[in-house]
């Protein structure tokens, strides 16, 4: 489970901090405590910045890390597109072995591969990704208004 | 006695699966066990199941990052899963493990107690039962109605044991927030038309619950198909072990509804001045889960669907065709309810001249034939029938054309013994 | 490592008794299961007990005449007079069976939801507990002050882990009704002093109830020297199956209060208008009870009596002072609880540097060492002590200084992983 | 546990049907809805008449029939002792085995002793003795007044 990308996400996290954005907001992982707020910027269709904060194991860090890395600067769509197969690799149970198509998706992401075999930990994995999605549909909604 | 019935099981093969049917009684009688309304026997993979659970995956569920934990989880979730699809659960998130069918309609009560509108269950509302409800399905609903001030109502008896619905739309109302009926009675064994009262209920918007504790092991359940709000039943009538019953319930209300038991597993999150609910099915379990049990009950309903639920129904109303037919030559003999095979299930009850039932009980006993004697917790069917208490003899997968030409027999010595 | 600790028990011959302990995990690393706090393993003499009542005696409990239902039914009242004697009860009917721990201590709360003066909860009184509550002790009257009005107070905690009671009289008060709070703290480890508290309540008329899950498998339990009107423990942390647990109550309270869940063996006589109950324990024990795990629980007592509680609380003592010994010797590591071995039982919670708990967990399970990570149901210990989350090694009566030693190897490891 | 002198009382029982009385009681026995209606008539400290009526099973049955034999026509005290004989070996399970001394007492009674060893009947057994041991509570209470 701890390839030596988590680690390093882990250790060295990057875009760490709360910046300014468009919304925030704060999921817990009932079952262990994980804790993030997290926060995005939009700049039209483009996703400007991702910034956070919390308290959590290595997966959780090191996943918001690698979500930092992977989306910010991103077109929204496509944004959401690796949000969706990050979501797809993490409930595969450890079934799904990630493809060249999928690690050019998915970057460092591919790393949590392992972690889907551990039910516990999948959570932990997507605690940023579901808090970014919150965001986003937050950001979005209020565009609309 | 010949016994060529149509649709009955290889029982043969499927009573060497139950070690205690192998048993004797009273020295060296065989067992005759016709008690299964109250409780059914045990198959050696439910045995089994719960051995290898115990002895080599046990650890408290949720929550563990070690092996056991999630071996345990899995298995227990996974026990789950086959409920769920046992009983055609659009998802399995509806399916919450209680300790047995009486928490589970106690679970309903107090949900809908406590309930913000529409389903809250107050003074202004009457809630519907029936005469032949199961006191587990009696006494929850009285002490909701004492507790909140609703009007509790109830459909009568025919006297051929069957549900009278001439007055329905008196019965149930614009006032009925809920209607919670069995699906096939303990006692008189009918097997009661659901349609016809979820589509009234639904007419004036109540609630339906249905206590499928008698015909969740004998016939194919589909939550779907019977239109019910809540189904409920109990393991250990269903070849699972004791401690554990299910609820099933539809999402949304699962969802709108407030919690009942508090603790453990149930929560989102706590501080000392207010807590959040985890989403069901674990909002509505708290505390550590009757883990192995679940996993039992799962190895049960593979059992039964390894057979096939319409084989199960096939061959008990093979046994029940014959058991009336038998019954009937007895001198005496009076069928509490339905006479007939057709719309009931396997659960037979009866009374023999003016002997009492205790007397029957312990006279057949003494031969090795378990029956049931008493009011079956369904004490008003006794009074509406102006009898003290019944005689029952109920059927299951195992029971055979010979246990009810030995009960028949039985039934003749006890005449002769109080004649 | 010489382990030369007086008290230590025969392990090697108990853990013979353990069929689980003898297994390998993570391709045959040897299973060091130090997460009895969540759950404790089963021995052997439990399996037998369970299978020889499903193989050989069950029926459904009570009211039956026939030999099974007879037998069932000793077995299960037997499995009660163990319990009772387990926890020097007055009376057996003082005993009451529950699925767990969490419905016994609702159970209570329910009950004096709807019970009536004197005992009567409603928003002119006070309900204390303390902030070292497992959820099951918190939630419950959570709910219960919110259907009420009533007012929720707690005891605070020391630095140390204890229950800071220097504002006892102001907690405590001429408001009171009841004061509920753990025996022995599930994070902390903590052993609370009953006797201060119990005097307080009983000035202002207060009931006090117990949470003794993690005291009764851990010391000799005599519920009339421990003074409180409830306590409350479950199977599964005993040595006994899952599906199970156990209040005790004061026999003049259960006469008293109002029945909980309404059902089957419940009741005395049924009618649709009304319903009398059956006197205690079975007012409280609607529908089929947890037979089998009661039978399951009557034989674990027998195994903790046959070792002699005092002789599992000295073993617990060496391992508890050997693991506090040790564990200081890993650097970053900083216990959350009492430091010493002085009035805390078997169960030690820490954090290491800023290592969070899961990875703990983790990459000590890798090694095949079990240990339990999170907020243990007890998120406010968690807020109190500003860490998000422990690691808890929690052992028992089959828990060597060996083990000890992997756990803190296990640790150096993670250390070393993470540094 | 079916002795000839309980199916004898059973078919051909004494007293049965409600005579005037002191006091009158009615106790079920809920785990099988048995039921019986008692009154106590004392003359002086004298049993004059034990009526009762009820729906039950031989046993119950037959054991009311026994009372009435037994107790009427005694002294309080006398019956008092009789009540607390029968008690003692309804609830001996099988292990009391009557000796001339508590045959003395009990007479038909006795036969009661293999009823001892089935907890579900032993109630109905003591149904009527515990109703009459309630009405005369109940009479000796309105005497007191
Ligand atoms: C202190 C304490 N109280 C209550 C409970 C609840 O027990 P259960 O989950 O068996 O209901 C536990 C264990 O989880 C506990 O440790
Ligand atoms: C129709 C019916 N409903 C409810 C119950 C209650 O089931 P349990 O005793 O397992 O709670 C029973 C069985 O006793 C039953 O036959």
């Amino acid at each position: 489970m701890y390839q030596e990308v988590i680690l390093d996400h882990y250790k060295h996290p990057h875009g760490r901090g709360l910046r300014p954005g468009d919304a925030e907001v704060h999921h817990v992982n009932p079952t262990c405590g994980d804790e993030i707020t997290l926060r995005v910027r939009y700049d039209g269709a483009t996703v400007a910045d991702v910034s956070y904060e919390g308290q959590g194991c290595s997966i959780s860090q090191a996943s918001a890390s690698v979500l930092n890395e992977l989306l910010v600067g991103k077109e929204l769509t496509e944004a959401m597109a690796v949000q969706a197969t990050f979501l797809e690799l993490m409930q595969s149970k450890g079934q799904i072995e990630p493809d060249d198509a999928m690690e050019e998706v998915l970057e460092d992401a591919v790393a949590f591969a392992g972690v889907s075999k551990y039910p516990a930990r999948v959570k932990c994995a997507l605690l940023s990704w579901m808090a970014w999605k919150d965001a986003t549909a937050q950001a979005l909604e209020r565009e609309k208004l | 006695m010949s016994h060529d019935l149509p649709g009955l099981l290889d029982t043969e093969a499927i009573r060497k699966d139950f070690p205690i049917l192998g048993r004797t009684v009273h020295d060296g009688k065989k067992l005759v066990y016709l008690d299964n309304a109250a409780s059914s026997q045990k198959p050696r993979q439910v045995l089994d199941a719960l051995s290898e659970y115990y002895e080599r995956h046990h650890a408290n569920v949720h929550r563990g990052v070690h092996v056991l934990a999630e071996e345990a989880t899995a298995l227990y979730e996974g026990a789950r899963d086959k409920i769920a699809a046992f009983v055609n659960a659009p998802s399995r998130d509806e399916v919450i493990f209680t300790k047995n069918a009486s928490e589970s309609l106690n679970l309903v009560a107090h949900m809908l107690g406590w309930a913000d509108e529409p389903y809250r269950v107050d003074s202004s509302t009457e809630i519907v039962i029936t005469e032949m409800e199961h006191h587990s399905n009696i006494v929850p609903w009285q002490l909701l109605a004492q507790r909140t001030g609703a009007k509790l109502k109830w459909f009568g008896l025919t006297d051929d044991g069957r549900l009278d619905l001439s007055n329905i739309d008196e019965i149930i109302t614009e006032r009925t927030k809920v209607v919670s009926f069995v699906l096939v009675s303990n006692v008189l064994g009918t097997h009661n038309p659901v349609e016809a009262i979820v589509r009234r209920a639904q007419q004036v918007g109540a609630l339906v619950v249905l206590d499928a504790s008698q015909a969740a092991p004998h016939m194919a359940l589909d939550v779907q198909a019977l239109g019910a709000d809540f189904v409920a039943f109990t393991g250990h009538k269903m070849l699972g072990p004791t401690g554990i019953g299910v609820l099933w319930g539809r999402q949304e209300l699962l969802e709108d509804l407030p919690p009942f038991l508090g603790g453990g597993e149930m929560i989102e999150t706590v501080t000392m001045e207010h807590s959040t609910y985890a989403p069901a099915p674990h909002k509505f379990e708290a505390g550590t889960p009757p883990v192995a049990q679940a996993v039992g009950l799962g190895a049960a309903v593979d059992y039964l669907g390894g057979i096939g639920m319409d084989r199960v129904a096939a061959h008990e109303r093979a046994i029940t065709g014959y058991a009336l037919g038998r019954l009937a030559e007895v001198p005496g003999l009076r069928i509490i309810g339905p006479a007939t095979a057709e719309d009931r299930g396997a659960t037979i009850s009866f009374t023999l001249g003016d002997i009492h039932p205790h007397d029957v009980g312990q006279v057949l006993d003494e031969q090795g034939i378990a029956v049931r004697v008493g009011h079956h917790c369904a004490r008003p069917v006794c009074l509406r029938y102006g009898i003290p208490a019944t005689t029952r003899a109920s059927f299951y997968l195992y029971s055979t054309p010979a246990e009810v030409d030995a009960l028949v027999e039985g039934l003749e010595y006890v005449r002769g013994f109080f004649g």
